[in-house]
């Protein structure tokens, strides 16, 4: 992935990252700060104009990894919780609960950094000891029994075939009925027709019938890709509102309220 | 050079044991378990053990040394002839691992069976295109399925512990001190 | 912690000379001519000469020695301790194919030409130790050199096609229909 945001008066080169803890952390690096929540506090503002500077160049799935990173951290400044935190009502609480868990999965991601980097030491140390492999000498392996393989033709392709299969065969659970696997393309289906039908739907409508906490966020990507693909317009009034959700394929009428990666 | 009907030379002496157990090492083509040695060598393994840690620290001065494995035990070159070495020994270069691999492998080898999905969860990026890759180089292997989601299990494989200098997975540095409480932020 | 692309360890010093020899001659798999190991160290013939009959003198009190022959150097057991070496050779582990070497020939088999890198990623642990083995014991020979990575080429030989019964590789059982779950095996 290569950067170059073209913004005035903003011009910070960085190594190549790998996603968004990735560069929340070298954000947090080169502003020489602990990881620290006052530390989430002051790189938010570069951490957005480098997501906003993303969008032309990567692909969905990359720019909703930063959006999900850049609208928690924007959610947090705009509720003035970092860097200290008075609980209000249950929308504090709520904000609260993502910074502890952005914060969380920060650190867990530096930690694997971490090993990642001690890896690199491990494997460049390791290749240093070649160890000793060598042939029987000729008059050793003349002490050898002819060799026999001990199977037939068919026995050996049963080996070359276990060799090759990919998994062990799959046990059969039966937890995934209670947890089940949500693909986004599934869920766009399921939306398209129902807001075909009624024209326009309120995402929590939308999510009505979702069971577990996973479908929803399977219907919010759907959502995602469906304004990308031009099938939707979105509307909100403001932060936190009720995100409304209009079928409208193709329309140059695209809401005034979703964030657009790519400006 | 005698025959295997010749009566065996006595191994009573350490010093003798010791050389008995160097001409052995000399011909394995792989990792020898102390186990296999002492039946060979008809001694006690704990002798025998005793006898593979005290050879393996009389090399110092030597250009080899006598390593131990989880798979048992084998001569190798010193690590700071490695130059020499290679001009003789390597076989097609080993790419370097670039550091998204490295970190996957890392998650992988921590959590181990685990599945692509959480992988990404904790990079905060996609990481099927790694995971192919680290699988094509034979360092992760698939693992069977997950029950509760049915996504596809992976682990680490020897040549990751080789790869490594590991000898086995417990060798991996505890990650603890470094992480906060991380058992459940994957599921958020 | 040094690379192999650092600066080469210096030789000035005869234990360090000694030690290099040592390193190359404990991993490399054939004799090695005093020429050769002269050219690679980049030392003059006759200190390497030398240096090799000064280490050869010096096992006096080891079960390997360093055996000069016609094709060059390289490290042998001593011929006192032969009844323990054979025993270990014969041993069953040895005597008879492992399942490791026969998936080994397996992946061989089935996607020769191949490299043996190619072979170790697909099974997942180093196979170099089995890949000798497999050449010592005339199942597979070396068949030129991959243009892309410079690994050595392997195939299977008559031997192979003998053991198995069959009169060509042709006659290989294809392995497709017993994978059904797999839509192109030459991604594996």
């Amino acid at each position: 992935m290569t950067l170059a945001p073209e913004r005035t008066g903003f011009q910070v080169t960085l190594h190549n990252f790998t996603g968004p803890f990735d560069l929340l952390l070298q954000l947090i690096g080169r502003h020489e700060l602990d990881v620290t929540e006052v530390a989430l506090s002051r790189v938010t503002d570069d951490f957005i104009a480098y997501t906003a500077a993303l969008g032309g160049s990567a692909d969905l799935e990359e720019t909703t990894g930063f959006l999900v990173v850049a609208a928690t951290l924007l959610d947090l400044k705009a509720a003035r919780l970092l860097p200290s935190a008075e609980v209000e009502d249950e929308d504090d609480l709520a904000l609260l609960e993502a910074r502890d868990v952005l914060f969380a999965r920060l650190l867990q991601y530096r930690a694997y950094q971490q090993v990642a980097a001690l890896f690199r030491e491990l494997e460049s140390s390791a290749r240093l000891r070649y160890p000793r492999a060598v042939s029987l000498s000729p008059e050793l392996a003349s002490l050898l029994p002819p060799v026999e393989l001990g199977v037939d033709a068919a026995g050996f392709a049963e080996i070359a075939a276990a060799v090759f299969r990919p998994a062990p065969p799959p046990t059969v659970g039966l937890d995934h009925l209670h947890a089940p696997s949500v693909s986004v393309p599934e869920q766009v289906v399921i939306m398209s027709g129902r807001l075909e039908a009624a024209g326009q739907l309120t995402f929590a409508e939308l999510c009505a019938d979702c069971e577990h906490g996973v479908e929803v966020v399977g219907r919010f990507l759907g959502v995602l890709e469906m304004y990308r693909s031009r099938q939707v317009a979105l509307d909100q009034d403001e932060a936190f509102a009720e995100l409304a959700v209009r079928w409208a394929p193709d329309s140059e009428d695209r809401g005034t309220a979703a964030p657009d990666p790519g400006e | 050079m005698s025959s295997p009907d010749d009566e065996l030379p006595g191994l009573g002496r350490d010093a003798e044991l010791d050389a008995a157990l160097e001409a052995v090492l000399m011909v394995v083509d792989a990792p020898v378990p102390a186990s296999q040695l002492a039946e060979v060598l008809e001694q006690p393994a704990a002798r025998v053990t005793a006898a593979l840690e005290r050879l393996a620290g009389s090399y110092a001065e030597h250009g080899f040394e006598l390593r131990r494995t989880e798979e048992g035990w084998r001569y190798a070159s010193r690590a700071r002839f490695a130059p020499y070495v290679e001009r003789f020994v390597l076989d097609g270069q080993r790419a370097r691992l670039t550091r998204a691999a490295l970190e996957t492998l890392a998650v992988v080898a921590y959590r181990q069976p685990v599945t692509r999905a959480r992988v990404s969860a904790v990079r905060g990026v996609n990481v099927d295109g790694v995971m192919r890759t680290l699988t094509a180089r034979g360092l992760i292997v698939e693992a069977g399925v997950d029950g509760a989601t049915g996504g596809t299990l992976y682990r680490t494989t020897e040549l990751f512990l080789e790869r490594l200098g590991l000898g086995s997975l417990d060798e991996l540095p505890p990650i603890a001190p470094l992480l906060p409480e991380v058992d459940d932020i994957d599921e958020l």
